[in-house]
This record gives structure tokens, C-alpha cells and sequence, in this order.
């Protein structure tokens, strides 16, 4: 965990802020429109719920396991919450704890099995997803909760920085610090570090490594939940196809933010503010592509190009300098 | 036709910020047996990745039979007879001996389909100038770590080996299984005509079988193909570290040694141990001995928490306790366990050097909120890491890229840390230089005379007798005899080995 | 698609018929769910307004997934990019109601095309098909077909999808008024992919084929699929009433395969759609009393028309929607708008 | 001979062998239609291509990784296949090679990329799924082509002689064999599995990780390739949709076959009979006219007890490995 300056240099986190602002600048200068209060605004919701997915399931790969359930957890989660606030007429912010508590309960399933079993968390939580997604269908029957607080639902249309940026911005920064402090400066951090990095050394070393793989899944399922909230906040209502069918439309996000922030899939390495700057960085380019008229239908085509080329350009980097930050 | 079949003469190999090897010869006589040696860090490691085409050095030539060559990668070392033994076991453990032997050239029908049969019949031979009787269809993940290592010379015979180089290869073996295998080697030396380059710590070994000694020291030729007949043990230590080696004579008094804090009665464990009664004083040194296969690391694995005991009873203090992992171990019992596997359980080796000293201490030192910083940390740690005299640019340098020789001192410094009453020591010295391995051996005197309970478990026996006070033999997973250590060499080692083959 | 062509000649009829005169700075968009073949023919519906009614634009722009998120993310860049009239297919018929909100707070008026949002929205209109009346009539067609008695099978899209729940209890209905002669075996749904319906219908075909006696498909790919079995198993007796115009339905049409098809009327929807948007931005507003119909979603429907088609007119499909196109322009501004 | 029988009883696919002929007794005794002729083709048809596809994956799980693109390069396939015939009226032989040819780049890609800049498959076929699907897309504009040739048409429905035996399945078993024999009789076959087990073992042992890693991705790809066309055949539309829902059935299979994720140990068999019983598992659900709402619920369970079972196969030999593996 180097704190020496001039490392950051030849950071993940530098390279991706570097790529950032040469995209933003690109952007601002050749499409008309990037630059605009309501571009901004909208950019700055994505990117906070983008960021939101890509943390949660960077918890997961964490441990070097994989968490296909985010999606369907995170919707079952805001289908509850929603549920609480229309139905049972729960007031916000018990409703909020609800929800949160639903999708750290079945991350935790996901944990308790994962562990138990022995089965690899992709297996696991592949099953897990169409069970949970089922199950939620099977209850709601597709209908949603629309009838929300409207301060709730206020919440994500509210506008703060003389109109510039969206206020469920400031919850995913905040959120990225929390873990930023969890993962940097608390015991409870560096074991589940540890446990992930090499589950062997670190049980022989007196670290509940079982445990540590449940905390892990039981805070994705938590951060799932509060991505689906910030979700149900900006699209107005708990709706069951808010992630896709059985929550699938979340797992590029969820996948794209960690890998490109430099969080090591074996497991063991993991970059928090990486992820966010991943998450920025994918969200900025699909709207720069679509503010560059690339013709929709090739912007997929794009998309692809400049991860790969980002990817490589991080592997680059990483040959170029060696690599002693933990956690970051 | 020159007499030496591998010839290295003036090689250079830098890497970024070391200079790996300085105008290092060596000199390999056809059908001798040619020990390299040096301390860790000294480039034997390095001449070894240059031999096989791992690397290439940067200048200096190589000769094979008297002829200039050039090896690209390992597979041109391959074409050339050389192959190469690790200290790491390099087989594909799902799959079959046999497989496993012929992966190179898989015997083919006519059809080009592998032929399974073939394999059978091709290896068994190879198998057999082993000594080895293991059906070639069984799989390797079932083997002893001494047959696997068998196979793997094996192996390389089948690959047509002339020159074999071993890397510590009696690392994890037992006194009689390292016999067995250095008469296997005079045998493959005499029959096969192959020449072998012996990497290994232990003086002994090399007096005991080697012709020829060649040490590096700092990445120079200390000495060169020296005959093994002009060396003594003493010439030999210091042409390795530069000066005499100091003997540790132990000095342990046994006064301090009184009331049992750890004890084993009648202990059944899930691994198959039966009827195991141990009792451990305060500051003593129990050794655990054994053949490998005897169940000693097993034993303690079980006694931490990482299998199950099944029947009997654990008391500490006195008091029956049940240690469901080494989490209770480490923190109600104040029990820790230095792996004998380094890579795999001793160290986080993606991590630094903080963060692996500091591993067992976090729960301890953490404030309000779980605070801990690197600074609480290296307040707490960087005694020890000094203590120990790790060599390490910084705190914050991943331990991979630290000697086998520091890792090794990182993965006790962790339990020093720790502030253990019962220190578990599994093969302390396996692989490790002379001098860190005499500096060890003080260390765990040291901790014992300060009060800290020790069971040492070692395959090493003069390690074994000059620091245990008793020495506990296991055989078959059962405790076969318990020997009072006096310090005399040959009626203990004696005693042992009666209880060992009785 | 032939069908466009025969579409442009419908322009100029509508040219003729009313002169629109000037251009105005109105920048429609037209966002569809995602890329589907079923809005192509927006993109040409939207190039001729640009030329009939004098827009500045009326650009189809697609959605890279079908995911609400996606469609979202682009009508937010298109804004960003000065669109100042936006018609959508819903992405969810509740969830797109916020940004449509949002976008109504900003001054840009918008409108459900194709499918509607679900009130309360900010959406001027809904100007489409009422999916649960378009399949209740598929089925009573179905039913009259069947001669008012036998066994129905009902296939259908994505659970998630609230439009499905509706497709399932509109065909329930018009079953349970169809009195105790027919009865639904079986819903099978989630089969908005290629091989998974095709697994499952056939499998349907293998068991129940020889029990079932009609087959009511409302969504796109089982359409298709289900088409295409009966084709391939060549079988006349199982009568069938599809959605929507893929070619492999009409062509099973024809070959009498499947009874026939309720067509909804892209091109008019993106036609119209666009023109209404440069109305309501030149100042008209909606009539308080326009002869709104209403659906279970919302009150503020237009009809774009949704016909059934069967072998007899299958060819001639187009001069159908042409006609009700035709209509609903002629009397748009009149029943709807003041202006 | 009692050792053989052991030795059988051991082999994965033995326990799914029991599952595939029990389950579908099961369902028969209920219901006769199931072993119907038709019940029967539809059942082998929705294995064919299925069945491609699960060792599509499979191939790359053996070798200890992931290829998400599998899906991708079957519909982009799918739809050069199917483009080249309509708009650009190529013969048919010529526009199966040229798929074919498009598979196995794609999958060298995918091959290529991993190895020379030594990132996680799994990153890179991600991206490249979206390259993939992006290609398709820009293509198509999410049209379908129609105009598929009669014969290519007819054989995706035309069954072998009067038995209910599709022609679509014979390539698949043929592949399936192929496939058998590559990984347990061939050399390049035996160095997958190798590396799978250890990629630094197989490196020591002279074995060419490249050579290795990129072999297999276009295995992968050709693989994909067929199944795409094979779906073509069989829907008898190019429709830029194909591929889309192939990811997770591609994985279902091979796992249920009892294939380790981290690489060393796949089962041909075992994966078609994988492939099989997921197969029977969804008519099941069509034929009992099982609940919608409970269909996804039902598959996500199937899974979870596949995999619980080869767990508890696999847990006694653990224990025995605790034993012996020796100090």
C-alpha cells in the first residue's frame, strides 16, 4: 500500500483519470451538446448508479468469485422496498433499511452456499439469479410499485450545483470512501483482502476465511440494493424490468467498472476508486458515441473497440511499472 | 569429443538493478555427479535458468559436447538431453503416471491417436529403473510427495536425459527416502550415462553423493569443479558465505522447562491418527519425527482447527478445550502454526511485506471503528522485521519478489508478532541458506528460553536433535516412541530410527 | 420492406391533400425499445414529415440493447444534442414515465408511440396500439375461426414485461366471454428469444399438438416461431392468429397456415407522431373534449389503427393501414388540437 | 471385470446417465406422449445445436477459462451465413465456409488477444462480445434475412428416413465424437487438459501456452460457428437475435457434466448428457404445463442439485486426498 507520490503516476487509477479527461476533452470539443447543464446532469445519475453495480460486484471478485445474481438481487431488493412503501405504507427511510437488509439477506444466501458447497460463486449465483428473479415475477406478477413517496422519488430528479450535477452522485462518492476506509484502514478490510488474495495462507493464519467470503457476498447483495434504490429513485417506481430479464442488463456495468479499474478477478487486489473511474469512463464514452453520430446501431461496435484498447493500454502499463497498490 | 558434456565459461545475466551472474563458469564431467552451490541470492537459480533456456545470458558461452550452442527456450534444453528437476512438483496431478511420464512424445496408433496401452508399457520400463512399483494408470494427485519426485526423474530419464539437473530435490523427503534416491541416482549415473547437477542445502548430501563441487558466491565463481575429495565441510561453508560458519551449540536450559500447557489424550482425528498422547511444558522444544506419510503435519493440522478431532481430548492448561479453527487457536488459545508451505499457506504472496507481517495482529491492534493504519501496523511489526534482518528495500516490496530465504523469515515474523504461547514449526529450514537457517535456529532457542512452548516439526534430524528437547516419533499416523533428546548425536539418531522401523 | 413504397405513395396523397407551408425548428426523435425490425419503418415515416409537414428533423435513433436504462441514456443524449421533441416506445410502461416527466419540465413535449405509458404521465398522448385490445380481438377472431369452441394456447413475451400480464388476462377474457365452448390449456411465456421458443413451442406441438385446436401468439418471436412450426409441420387444423407483419407470419398466411394476423401501423404511428409533435410545439394544445380513447393504461389513446388481416387481404394490408392513416390525419388537428 | 464396472461407476457421466434414463421414464410413465416420434425429434433437435454450443464453452473451461463472446460470434456468424445467401446470393457450400472461416477468426481473436497480452480471457471475450454483437447490429440494423435457400431450409427440418431422428443431429454427434477423441486421444487434446490443470507445469513441461490457449479459442469459435448456422437451419431466418440466450445454457451444461471452472477436468459425455437433461428439463416444464411465473425458479434449482450432487461425489475422494497428500 505504497503512499509515495510519484507512484501514482504509474497507478490504474492515473492512466484511467488520463483517459477520462482526454475523453471528456475529445467530447466536449467535436459533438455539440456534451457540454450542456442537462447532459451533465444525466451523465452524472448514470454514472452514479453504474458506479454503484461496479462496486458491488467488485466485493465479490474480491474473493475471486463472481456474483450473476447482482442484478436479480438488486431488483428483488427495490420489488421489496417498494412493496414496503406502496402497499404497506412504511415511511422512507425504515422502508430503505428494508430494502437494503432484503439484498444483503440474499447476498448472504449466495455466501452461505458458495462457502457450504464449495461451488464455484458463478455456478452458485447462476442459479441463485433465476430462482431469486423467479420468485420475484412469480410474487409481484410483473406489476410495479409506482405509487412511491415523492420525496423519494423527488430525490432523483433533484438537481444541486446550480443545476449541474445529480445529488445521487454524492451517494456513490460517499459510498466509494466508506469502502475506500474499509478496505484501507480497518482489520476488517485487510482480512477480507487477505481471505481473497489466498484463503489457504490466511486461514492457517488465524482468519475466518468462510466468514470473510459471506461478509463479501452479504455486502454485494447490500450495495445491489442500494444501486436498485438510486435506480427506483431516478426511474420513479420499482419495476421488475428495471435491470432486464432476470437482472442480466446489470452484469456489463457490473463487470466493465472493476476489470477496467484494475480489480484482480483471481481475487486478493481491489481498487475502489478504480472502479469509479471505470465506471465514468464507460458511461462517458456510450454517451459520447451517442452524442458523435457513430449511427446507433454501431456503437456497440465502438464500445467494444475502446474497452479492449483500454484494457490493453492498463496491461501496457502495468508490464511497464511494477505494481505494489492494494488497495487504491 | 570433449570429457565435459555442459561447459558455461565467463557467462554475464543482469536484471534490472542486479547484476544475477559475473563472469560464472561451470564445468559438467560426463557421468559425474556435480554439486552447485551457493547461498540464496548467490545465482545458482539464475545459472540453473540459463542451463535449461529459461533465460539467456547476456554474454559468456555455453558448450554441449564440446559444441557451442545457443538455447532459445526449454525445449531447445530438451532436444539437448537437459532437462530439469524443481523444487516445486511439476506434474499434471489429474492425470495418470504413465501420462504424465510421456506428455512429451505421447506414443501414437497409426491413426495419430494417443495410444493409451503403449504409454502403459513405455513407462512402466522408466518406472522400473526407479525402482518405482506404481501402475501407470494411476493418478499422480494419489501419490507420496517421494514418489511424485521420483516420477518426475523418471520423467526426465524418458525425455532421454543426459544431463539431469535436481533443485533441492530432498527437500520434503525423509532421511531413508533421500537414501534410497541418491543410490537410484548413482544407479541412473552408472547405467544411463546421464550427468547430474545437484542443487541442495545440505552439506551432507553433497559429501555423500557429489564428485564435483561448483559454489557461486554473489553471482562469481567461489570455486569451480572442484573435486569433492579436497573439501571439507568447513572449506566448503566458507567458500559459500565468505567466512566460518558458527555452529550452534545449544545452550538450552532445561530448568525452565515445567507445567504442561498443552496435552493430548487419546486423540482420534478424522485424518486417520489413533490413540495420540502428547504433553507439551512450558518453554520446551517437542520435535516431532517422522517418515513423510507419518501424519505430523496432518497431526497439527488437526490440533489448530483445520481438520477435525474426532474422539479424545485436547487440554490446555489443564483445561478440556475444543479449537474449531485457527481463528480460536490464534486468538482464545494463543496457538499459531508456521506452514511448512510457504507459497500456499505460509504467505499472501500478491501482498507486501506489511500486510503479510501484520496478518495475525489486526484484531489486536485495531481501534474504535476497526481503525488500522500502516502506521499502527509498522509500529508493531518493524521490531520484529528487523529483528530478523529481512532484507527488503521497503515495507511496502511484494513479497514475491523477496529471497525464499526473507520470505521464510516474513512467515515467522508474523507469529513472532503474533505473541504466541504454543509456536507450531513446520520445516523451518527447508530450502533456506546456511546462515538464515543457523539464524532460525537461535531464533527458536531463543523464543523457548523466554518462555514460549515449541513443537517443531523437522525431517531435518541434526536440526532435529541440536534443537528439540524431546523427540517425538510418528509412523503411520500413530505415535510410535518418545525419545529424551541428550544431544548425542549418533545414540539419538540411533534411537529414533529403532523406534521408526520397529 | 415492399410495404414502404406503396407508403410513399401515401405521402403524396396527403401532400395533395393539405399544403403545409414553412419549415419550422421542431427536432423530432424517434426511440424505440431497441433495435427491432418492427420500428424500421420509422425511420422513413420520420424522413417523409421532415419533407410533407416542413420539421426540421425526425431522426429514428435506436437504443444500442433493448434495456431501459440504454433508451434512457440516449433520449438524455439526444436532448443534450437539441431534440426538442421526443416519441418513444416505452421501454417500461411505468418506468419511462420519470424521464418523460423530466422531459416535460425541460419544456420538450413527448408522446408514448406504438405502446403507452401508464398514467399519470407527462406523455402527451398515446399514439399506438392497445396491446391488450389488439390481442382480445386477435382471440376473438381466433374463436370465430374455431367455430366458438376447442382448446387455446396462448404464447407471449417476457414476464417483466407488464404489457405481457395484460396480453394474458385480454385473451382470458375474451375466452371467458366466448362462454363455457373454449378453454386456455396453456400460457407459455418468456419466449421473446429465438431457441427458447422454438424449444418450447415445438415441444408444446409434440404434446398438446394433437389436443389443441387454436393458437393466439402476442409478441413478435413466438409469432414467428409458432408460423413457422405449423409450416414446418404442415398442418392446416390448428388454426392460428399471429401479431405483427415479420414476413415469416404473412407468408404462412398465404400459404394457409395461419389463420391470420393482427397488424399494428408502424409507419403511420412515426408519420403522424412526428406531425402531431410540431403541432403541440407550433402552440396547439389538446382539445379537453377530443374524443380520447381509453385503455387499461392510460385515457389519452389514439388508435393507430390495428387491423386483422387473414389470407383474403394479406396483399392488400398496406391500402388498409394507408386508408386509416389517411383518416386519422384528415381529422387529427380537427377532433384533437386547438390551435 | 468388477474393476471396469467400478471404474465405469466412477466416470461422471454415469450418475447422469441415470438421471437422463430415470427422469425420462419418469415423464414417459406420466405422460406417453413424451417418447411420441415428434416429442422425441423435437427433443434431439433442440440437443443439436445445444449441444455445439455446451462444448463450444466447454472446450474453453477446459483450458481453465471463460469465452463470453460464444453467443456473438454464433449470431454474427448466423447472420453472414444467411446475408451472404440472400443479398449477396452466394452458393451455399461457399457461405458455410465463409461462416466457418468467420468463426474461426473470431475465435483466434479471442485466442490471440488473451495470450499476447496475458489478460483474463474472461476481459477480453467480454469486450469482444461486444465487438461481435456490435458488427451484427451495424450489419443488420436488427433486420432478419428471409430469404434463406429451400435446401438449407429443408435440412433443418428433413429427418433421417421414417425414424424421428432430425438431420440437424447428425453433425453434432459427429462433432461430439470428434470432440471425444480430441480431448482424451490426442496429443494437442491431452495438452489442453494439462494446461488446464497447471498452467506452469505444462510451460515446464516444454508445453506451448500460446499454441495451447489459441488452439482452443478457435476450436471455440469453429464450434460456435456451426451452431449458429445450425440455428439458422433450423428457424430458418438469420435473425440478428441468434446467440443472444446462449451464455448460461453453455455454461449449465459442461457444469452439470462436472466440469471444474478452474480449468483440468471436462467430460464429453457428461456435458451432452448436461445438455440432454437440461433439454428434458424444459419440455418437462412445457408438457406438465408448469406455472410461467415458475419455470425460471425450476431450472435455477435443477442446477443447484446437479452441481450439490457431483460435489458430494467428489467430497469422500477429498478427504481420502487429505490423507494422503503427505507431508
Amino acid at each position: 500500500m505504497n503512499k509515495k507520490l510519484p507512484n501514482f503516476i504509474f497507478t490504474n487509477q492515473f492512466g484511467l483519470l488520463f483517459l477520462v479527461l482526454i475523453f471528456i476533452i475529445i467530447f466536449s470539443t467535436v459533438t455539440d451538446g456534451f457540454t450542456s447543464r442537462f447532459n451533465i446532469f444525466a451523465l452524472s445519475r448514470v454514472i452514479a448508479i453504474d458506479i454503484m453495480i461496479g462496486l458491488a460486484m467488485m466485493v465479490v471478485i474480491l474473493t475471486g468469485g463472481l456474483n450473476l445474481a447482482l442484478g436479480a438481487i438488486g431488483v428483488c431488493a427495490a420489488m421489496f422496498g417498494g412493496w414496503c412503501m406502496e402497499v404497506l405504507g412504511i415511511p422512507i427511510v425504515p422502508s430503505l433499511l428494508l430494502t437494503l437488509g432484503m439484498g444483503s439477506l440474499l447476498g448472504w444466501v449466495n455466501g452461505i452456499i458458495t462457502v457450504k458447497t464449495g461451488v464455484h460463486s458463478f455456478i452458485v449465483t447462476l442459479a441463485t439469479m433465476s430462482i431469486y428473479f423467479g420468485f420475484m415475477t412469480m410474487l409481484t406478477e410483473a406489476e410495479a410499485f409506482r405509487r412511491l413517496p415523492d420525496l423519494f422519488t423527488d430525490f432523483g430528479s433533484a438537481k444541486l450545483f446550480n443545476k449541474y450535477v445529480s445529488p445521487l452522485l454524492l451517494v456513490s462518492v460517499a459510498t466509494c470512501f466508506t469502502l475506500f476506509y474499509l478496505f484501507r484502514f480497518t482489520d476488517i478490510g485487510r482480512k477480507l483482502i487477505a481471505a481473497g488474495a489466498n484463503p489457504e495462507a490466511a486461514e492457517v493464519s488465524g482468519i475466518s476465511v468462510s466468514r470473510m467470503f459471506i461478509y463479501c457476498h452479504v455486502l454485494s447483495g447490500f450495495l445491489g440494493a442500494l444501486a436498485a434504490i438510486l435506480l427506483t429513485t431516478r426511474i420513479g417506481a420499482a419495476i421488475p424490468s428495471m435491470a432486464g430479464q432476470l437482472g442480466m442488463d446489470w452484469l456489463l456495468p457490473a463487470f466493465l467498472a472493476p476489470v477496467i479499474g484494475g480489480t484482480l478477478l483471481s481475487g486478493g487486489k481491489l481498487s475502489v476508486f478504480g472502479t469509479m473511474l471505470g465506471a465514468v469512463l464507460v458511461t462517458l464514452l456510450t454517451n459520447g458515441l451517442y452524442l458523435l453520430d457513430v449511427g446507433e446501431f454501431w456503437i456497440r461496435f465502438f464500445l467494444g473497440i475502446i474497452l479492449l484498447l483500454a484494457v490493453l493500454l492498463d496491461r501496457a502499463r502495468e508490464l511497464l511499472t511494477l505494481k505494489n497498490v492494494i488497495v487504491s | 569429443m570433449s570429457e565435459f558434456c555442459l561447459e558455461i565459461s565467463a557467462a554475464n545475466k543482469s536484471f534490472p538493478g542486479v547484476k544475477a551472474l559475473d563472469k560464472a563458469s561451470f564445468r559438467l564431467r560426463k557421468g559425474s555427479i556435480h554439486a552447485l552451490l551457493g547461498e540464496n541470492g548467490a545465482g545458482k537459480s539464475t545459472l540453473i535458468k540459463i542451463i535449461t533456456g529459461v533465460h539467456k545470458q547476456d554474454s559468456g558461452k555455453l558448450f554441449i559436447n564440446g559444441k557451442e550452442e545457443t538455447l532459445n527456450n526449454p525445449n531447445d534444453a530438451t532436444k539437448f538431453g537437459i532437462s530439469v528437476v524443481h523444487q516445486e512438483r511439476n506434474l499434471i496431478r489429474r492425470f495418470s503416471v504413465g501420462e504424465n511420464l510421456m506428455l512429451n512424445n505421447l506414443p501414437k496408433t497409426l491413426l495419430g491417436l494417443i495410444d493409451y496401452d503403449e504409454i502403459a508399457i513405455q513407462s512402466k520400463k522408466w518406472l522400473e529403473i526407479m525402482d518405482l512399483d506404481i501402475d501407470p494408470s494411476a493418478v499422480v494427485s494419489e501419490l507420496t510427495v517421494a514418489k511424485m519426485q521420483l516420477c518426475e526423474i523418471a520423467k526426465a530419464l524418458s525425455l532421454k536425459a543426459k544431463i539431469l539437473l535436481l533443485d533441492e530435490p530432498t527437500s520434503s523427503l525423509s532421511p531413508k527416502e533421500a537414501e534410497n534416491l541418491f543410490s537410484l541416482l548413482r544407479k541412473i549415473v552408472r547405467d544411463e550415462g546421464v550427468s547430474i547437477v545437484f542443487v541442495s542445502h545440505k552439506l551432507e548430501e553433497v559429501f555423500n553423493i557429489c564428485d564435483e563441487v561448483t559454489v557461486l558466491r554473489d553471482g562469481q565463481n567461489a570455486c569451480t569443479s572442484e573435486n569433492i575429495n579436497n573439501l571439507d565441510r568447513k572449506k566448503l561453508v566458507r567458500l559459500m558465505i565468505g567466512r566460518d560458519e558458527q555452529i550452534v551449540k545449544s545452550t538450552r536450559k532445561t530448568d525452565k522447562i515445567k507445567d504442561t500447557v498443552l496435552a493430548l489424550n487419546k486423540v482420534k482425528t478424522e485424518l486417520g491418527h489413533e490413540n495420540i498422547n502428547l504433553e507439551l511444558a512450558r518453554s520446551e522444544i517437542m520435535g516431532l519425527y517422522g517418515l513423510v506419510g507419518a501424519g505430523r503435519t496432518e497431526l497439527v493440522k488437526c490440533l489448530i482447527g483445520l481438520e477435525k478431532i474426532t474422539e479424545g481430548d485436547v487440554l490446555i492448561n489443564g483445561k478440556k478445550t475444543a479449537i474449531d479453527s485457527p481463528k480460536s487457536a490464534l486468538e482464545k488459545f494463543k496457538i499459531g502454526y508456521i506452514s511448512e508451505d510457504r507459497k500456499k499457506e505460509g504467505l499472501i504472496l500478491i501482498h507486501n511485506v506489511l500486510d503479510n507481517t501484520s496478518i495475525t495482529i489486526w484484531s489486536q491492534i485495531k481501534k474504535a471503528a476497526g481503525l488500522v493504519t500502516d502506521g499502527m501496523i509498522a509500529n508493531k511489526v518493524n521490531p520484529y522485521i528487523r529483528k530478523l534482518e529481512v532484507r527488503t528495500p521497503s515495507n511496502y516490496q511484494i513479497i514475491s519478489n523477496l529471497s525464499g530465504g526473507n520470505q521464510q523469515k516474513i512467515s515467522v515474523a508474523k507469529w513472532l508478532a503474533a505473541g504466541t504461547d504454543v509456536l507450531i514449526i513446520d520445516e523451518p529450514t527447508v530450502g533456506i541458506d546456511i546462515k538464515t537457517k543457523a539464524y532460525l535456529h537461535e531464533l527458536i532457542i531463543n523464543l523457548a528460553d523466554n518462555g514460549t512452548s515449541i513443537i517443531l516439526i523437522s525431517s531435518d534430524m541434526p536440526e532435529m536433535i541440536s534443537l528439540a528437547d524431546r523427540i517425538v516419533v510418528m509412523k503411520d499416523f500413530k505415535v510410535n516412541g518418545i525419545v529424551e533428546n541428550d544431544r548425542d548425536y549418533d545414540v539419538v539418531s540411533s534411537k529414533i530410527m529403532e523406534f521408526i522401523h520397529s | 420492406m415492399k410495404s414502404l413504397f406503396s407508403i410513399v405513395a401515401l405521402a403524396a396523397v396527403l401532400l395533395s391533400g393539405n399544403a403545409f407551408a414553412g419549415s419550422s425548428d421542431t427536432k423530432v426523435a424517434l426511440v424505440p425499445g431497441g433495435p427491432h425490425p418492427y420500428f424500421a419503418a420509422w425511420e422513413r415515416a420520420g424522413q417523409d414529415a421532415v419533407k410533407d409537414f416542413g420539421l426540421g428533423k425526425a431522426d429514428y435513433k435506436v437504443p444500442a440493447e433493448w434495456d431501459l436504462s440504454q433508451q434512457n441514456e440516449l433520449i438524455e443524449s439526444l436532448v443534450g444534442k437539441g431534440y426538442n421533441a421526443v416519441l418513444v416506445f416505452p421501454g417500461d410502461a411505468v418506468g419511462t414515465n420519470k424521464i418523460l416527466g423530466e422531459l416535460d419540465d425541460a419544456g420538450i413535449p413527448t408522446a408514448a408511440l406504438a405502446g403507452c405509458v401508464e398514467q399519470p404521465t407527462k406523455a402527451k398522448m398515446c399514439f399506438g396500439t392497445d396491446t391488450g385490445h389488439s390481442a382480445y380481438l386477435g382471440t376473438k377472431q381466433l374463436i370465430d375461426a374455431m367455430g366458438g369452441k376447442g382448446k387455446i394456447a396462448h404464447f407471449t413475451g417476457f414476464l417483466v414485461d407488464p404489457n405481457t400480464t395484460l396480453r394474458i388476462k385480454a385473451v382470458e377474457k375474451a375466452v371467458a366471454e366466448a362462454g363455457g365452448g373454449v378453454e386456455i390449456i396453456q400460457v407459455i411465456a418468456d419466449i421473446d428469444a429465438y431457441e427458447p421458443a422454438d424449444e418450447k413451442i415445438n415441444a408444446f406441438m409434440a404434446a398438446q399438438g394433437s389436443e389443441v385446436d387454436g393458437i393466439v401468439t402476442t409478441a413478435w418471436v413466438p409469432a414467428v416461431v409458432a408460423a413457422q412450426a405449423l409450416t414446418n409441420m404442415g398442418d392446416k387444423r390448428i388454426k392460428m392468429v399471429g401479431i405483427d407483419h415479420d414476413e415469416v407470419v404473412l407468408t404462412a398466411i398465404k400459404a394457409g397456415f395461419v389463420h391470420g394476423t393482427m397488424l399494428q401501423n408502424p409507419y403511420g404511428q412515426g408519420y403522424i407522431g412526428s406531425y402531431a409533435m410540431d403541432k403541440i410545439r407550433s402552440g396547439c394544445t389538446f382539445k379537453a373534449d377530443a374524443p380520447w380513447k381509453s385503455t387499461a393504461q392510460t385515457d389519452q389513446f389514439i388508435d393507430s389503427g390495428t387491423v386483422f388481416v387473414d389470407i383474403t387481404d394479406v396483399d392488400t394490408y398496406v391500402d388498409a393501414m394507408r386508408g386509416i392513416s389517411l383518416e386519422i390525419l384528415k381529422t387529427f388537428e380537427g377532433d384533437f388540437l386547438d390551435c | 471385470m468388477n474393476r471396469t464396472l467400478a471404474a465405469i461407476f466412477k466416470k461422471d457421466w454415469f450418475g447422469l446417465l441415470i438421471v437422463v434414463l430415470v427422469s425420462g421414464l419418469a415423464i414417459a410413465a406420466v405422460k406417453p406422449a413424451f417418447l411420441s416420434p415428434f416429442n422425441l425429434y423435437v427433443l434431439m433437435v433442440s440437443t443439436s445445436y445445444m449441444l455445439i454450443i455446451a462444448l463450444a464453452q466447454m472446450i474453453i473451461i477446459a483450458i481453465g477459462q471463460m469465452n463470453l463472446s460464444v453467443g456473438a460470434i454464433g449470431g454474427l456468424v448466423a447472420i453472414s451465413f444467411s446475408g451472404l445467401m440472400e443479398v449477396h446470393q452466394i452458393s451455399v457450400p461457399v457461405a458455410v465456409l465463409s461462416g466457418l472461416v468467420i468463426g474461426i477468426a473470431c475465435g483466434f481473436l479471442n485466442g490471440y488477444i488473451t495470450v499476447k497480452s496475458g489478460i483474463s480471457a474472461f476481459i477480453i471475450t467480454l469486450a469482444t462480445l461486444y465487438i461481435f454483437k456490435g458488427i451484427n447490429l451495424g450489419i443488420t440494423e436488427a433486420e432478419p434475412f428471409y430469404n434463406i435457400p429451400e435446401n438449407v431450409k429443408n435440412f433443418g427440418n428433413a429427418k433421417i428416413g421414417n425414424t424421428p431422428i432430425p438431420f440437424l443431429l447428425i453433425i453434432p454427434i459427429i462433432i461430439t465424437i470428434l470432440m471425444w477423441v480430441f480431448i482424451n486421444r490426442t496429443e494437442t487434446g491431452r495438452h489442453m487438459l494439462a494446461y488446464g490443470n497447471s498452467v506452469q507445469s505444462a510451460e515446464l513441461m516444454g508445453i506451448s501456452s500460446s499454441k495451447v490457449v489459441i488452439t482452443a479459442h478457435i476450436i471455440s469459435g469453429f464450434l460456435a460457428a456451426i451452431a449458429g448456422m445450425l440455428v439458422v437451419c433450423r428457424l430458418q431466418l438469420g435473425t440478428p437475435n441468434i446467440g443472444d440466450s446462449w451464455l448460461l445454457p453453455s455454461f449449465a451444461a459442461p457444469v452439470i457434466g462436472g466440469a471444474v471452472l478452474a480449468g483440468g477436468k471436462v467430460d464429453v459425455i457428461a456435458t451432452a448428457l448436461g445438455v440432454l437433461i437440461v433439454a428434458i428439463i424444459s419440455q418437462a416444464l412445457v408438457i406438465f404445463k408448469i406455472d410461467p411465473f415458475f419455470v425460471q425458479i425450476f431450472l435455477g434449482v435443477m442446477i443447484l442439485l446437479a452441481v450439490f450432487v457431483n460435489r458430494y461425489r467428489e467430497y469422500k475422494q477429498e478427504v481420502r486426498r487429505k490423507i494422503f497428500s503427505s507431508e
